[in-house]
């Protein structure tokens, strides 16, 4: 039985002996497992990209996990999102992968939501965590994640992967680190966006790319990230498969970001689905209008 | 006059607007066209240097250094910046779908430009003055997970 | 319930939608999904490179997968190993490993063997695989792996993490591929080695390597590959994060895979704990000697 | 005498033995002894430009072009290569345990070296020539898992 907190009063015993092995890192130490342990992430998209972030987050010790998933499981699910299994068909992803990264680690705090994350509720469910992860798979949550990041002062780490490619960037990083609409100010139009359905996609792209998704997560929570914004692109069947971008910084006339501040009502007023072209059949299906 | 090659890249899909090709080496006289007038050639699409072959009438043995735009008419001259770049592409190389790549004058929303791995914006955009060897790719973002 | 294959003979209808998303990738398709579902793959360690690797394979549908591990399930380990759970702890982490990707794919076999590799078991071992999976901590058995492969003629896909960084490589790849011996023919006197233990290890590191691996892995098999070694190297703390490296092509003078072929006995008659110096306190502990 | 500047990188452990820094920024002569003869200098371990500071004796206003090598002796002159850097960079700016970084004349065993993301060995080995700009990565291999 483990007695308990040791005298630095946050740590357990048993703790040293589950992290040792990252303590003992340079710049990482009993001081970056205490700020692991205070702190706190939401995943939302409990799918390809948050699977592997999930695992990550929750094996380093992250205290409170959030996981946003309106999705259930299915058996095309498989292919990919390795915390879901066979038996968890038809359940709600975000229980499942709960389930998943409590088997991994019962000492951290994981919340559920299988609302889906819309204009009127997304400041209120995001407002509680520190970091917010990017893992979903649409356009209209992308921009409604990064004016709800910019909003709230958070940075927003962001995946996507499609066919063998895969994109990784923190939106909102600091005072200077663009947000999601400074780089893309127009939404493309729905007919040039593929979705992993109709475009398809490899599963281990999404693992490296959620993986780089904890990574970075953890990195802003210890201290260890540099600051600097850029942008991975990784292409698993190119040479040399990853390429790092420098990014412009935050614009001033960004709508969201910008000097004047975010527009008043800029999330509770737009309708990202038409914001971003209107419905696509896809959407429609998944509920997101 | 003398020529430009440049490294073309493309990903996140828009490979597929240019024959599911994703890097191309394409060669471009220094001085263009000021409007982005792309000379018409044949065959099209093809990636040999563009030289205005077509259109420059047999230079004199003797004379005086010959204008560059010459046999591009009353044009303005420029040198070969970004946006010819994309002008050309979507006049000799995409083989489908043009309103996927451009819009207007600059690529369509959801497209980033890079060159030698750095964010457009931050080296002027469209007016970038290309240098030999330099390495620009077009990329779409990405909404998959 | 699934009606059988269909009139191809090898896959079930339910295949078609489990690796649907995969199946219509370019240069992937049926046939591509077939390759996989005929090959087999062996994951040497399922530890910190080994978990990740193990999960994208067998989502991916690697119809025979082999886990080779000799080590019990540690609370240290599941600050990285993320197949394993606080109930796994003191059981074999082959078998461990081998449960939780049955549960995410009931159509594949799975093989788990506890037998420490020794130079006497490596090649029949390891002879039934298609691709074999460095996903070990230590010299010795990757100079054993490395001897094993070019005997077998199977390209050893290798992974390494330690600390901050990260590295990989497919070894023995083709006709030309080097071998570990062919880059490293001397081995590093044990001071000059540091174990996980030792020096610390971040967890989201070996994920990145171990799918890599997974990845590289399912491209050998598909023929997505395009021939070429080369050695990534990855370092989560530096800008740019990865750097991609052209290798020296197989040497004409390499014990292992050089024109002369293997030195006879290579295998056997190397002990190859001796060959890296000599024991080291933690290789006593872990049996390897 | 001309001076070259490379960048040179530890990694897999080896920055430990150069005060944990990876990165390194270096100068050198273009010319050096050929027995690879490290001229002392003061402070050590510093990474401000060798130019055979302490022992070039002042040259002659007027006269032939000098020596690059004089001031070092008899020695011969070799163009900077990768040998000399492992040496002035054990000598200079090594901080701890020189057996980690160097065996004889070569890297340690484990070590591998790696010249514009080339691996070393089809470049030359210890004799590449560095041209100004170069990147020299010495990376030990890792075994952790
Ligand atoms: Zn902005
Ligand atoms: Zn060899």
């Amino acid at each position: 039985m483990d007695p308990g907190p040791t005298e630095d009063r946050l740590l357990y015993t048993s703790d040293y002996l589950r992290y040792g092995r990252q303590m003992i890192l340079d710049g990482f130490g009993l001081e970056g497992q205490i700020k692991l342990q205070r702190s706190s992430a939401v995943v939302v998209g409990a799918g390809g990209l948050g699977c592997p972030a999930l695992q990550y987050l929750a094996a380093a010790g992250v205290g409170h996990i959030g996981i946003i998933d309106h999705d259930k499981v299915e058996l095309s699910n498989l292919q990919r999102q390795v915390l879901h299994s066979e038996q968890m068909i038809g359940k709600p992803k975000a229980y499942s992968a709960a389930e998943a990264i409590r088997r991994i680690n019962s000492g951290i705090q994981v919340t559920t939501l299988t609302e889906m994350l819309s204009p009127s509720n997304a400041l209120s469910l995001l407002q509680p965590y520190d970091v917010i992860l990017d893992c979903t798979d649409n356009a209209p949550t992308r921009y409604l994640l990064s004016d709800t990041a910019v909003r709230l002062g958070k940075p927003l780490v962001s995946g996507a992967a499609q066919k063998y490619e895969g994109q990784l960037c923190i939106y909102n990083l600091g005072q200077n680190g663009p947000c999601y609409r400074c780089i893309f100010p127009k939404p493309p139009a729905p007919q040039a966006v593929g979705t992993c359905e109709e475009t398809g996609i490899l599963g281990a792209v999404t693992g490296i790319i959620g993986n780089m998704q904890a990574l970075e997560a953890v990195k802003l929570i210890t201290g260890l990230h540099d600051g600097n914004a850029t942008l991975l692109l990784f292409s698993a069947i190119s040479s040399p498969p990853f390429r790092s971008i420098k990014l412009r910084a935050r614009q001033p006339t960004c709508p969201a970001c910008g000097q004047q501040g975010p527009k008043p009502h800029i999330i509770e007023g737009t309708d990202y689905v038409t914001f971003c072209g209107g419905a696509r059949p896809n959407w429609l299906e998944q509920g997101l209008i | 006059m003398s020529t430009i090659t440049v490294k073309v890249e493309f990903g996140g899909g828009l490979e597929l607007l240019f024959g599911n090709k994703r890097v191309h080496s394409i060669s471009l006289p220094s001085f263009v066209p000021a409007d982005n007038t792309i000379a018409p050639s044949s065959p099209p699409n093809s990636e040999t240097p563009l030289l205005a072959e077509s259109d420059d009438p047999p230079l004199p043995a003797n004379g005086p250094i010959p204008d560059p735009m010459k046999g591009l008419g009353e044009m303005k001259a420029k040198p070969l910046d970004v946006q010819y770049l994309m002008h050309y592409l979507r006049s000799r190389l995409l083989t489908e779908r043009p309103e996927l790549f451009m819009d207007g004058d600059t690529v369509r929303p959801g497209v980033l430009v890079l060159i030698n791995d750095t964010d457009w914006e931050l080296e002027g955009e469209g007016t970038y003055e290309i240098s030999d060897g330099d390495e620009i790719v077009f990329i779409s973002t990405l909404h998959g997970g």
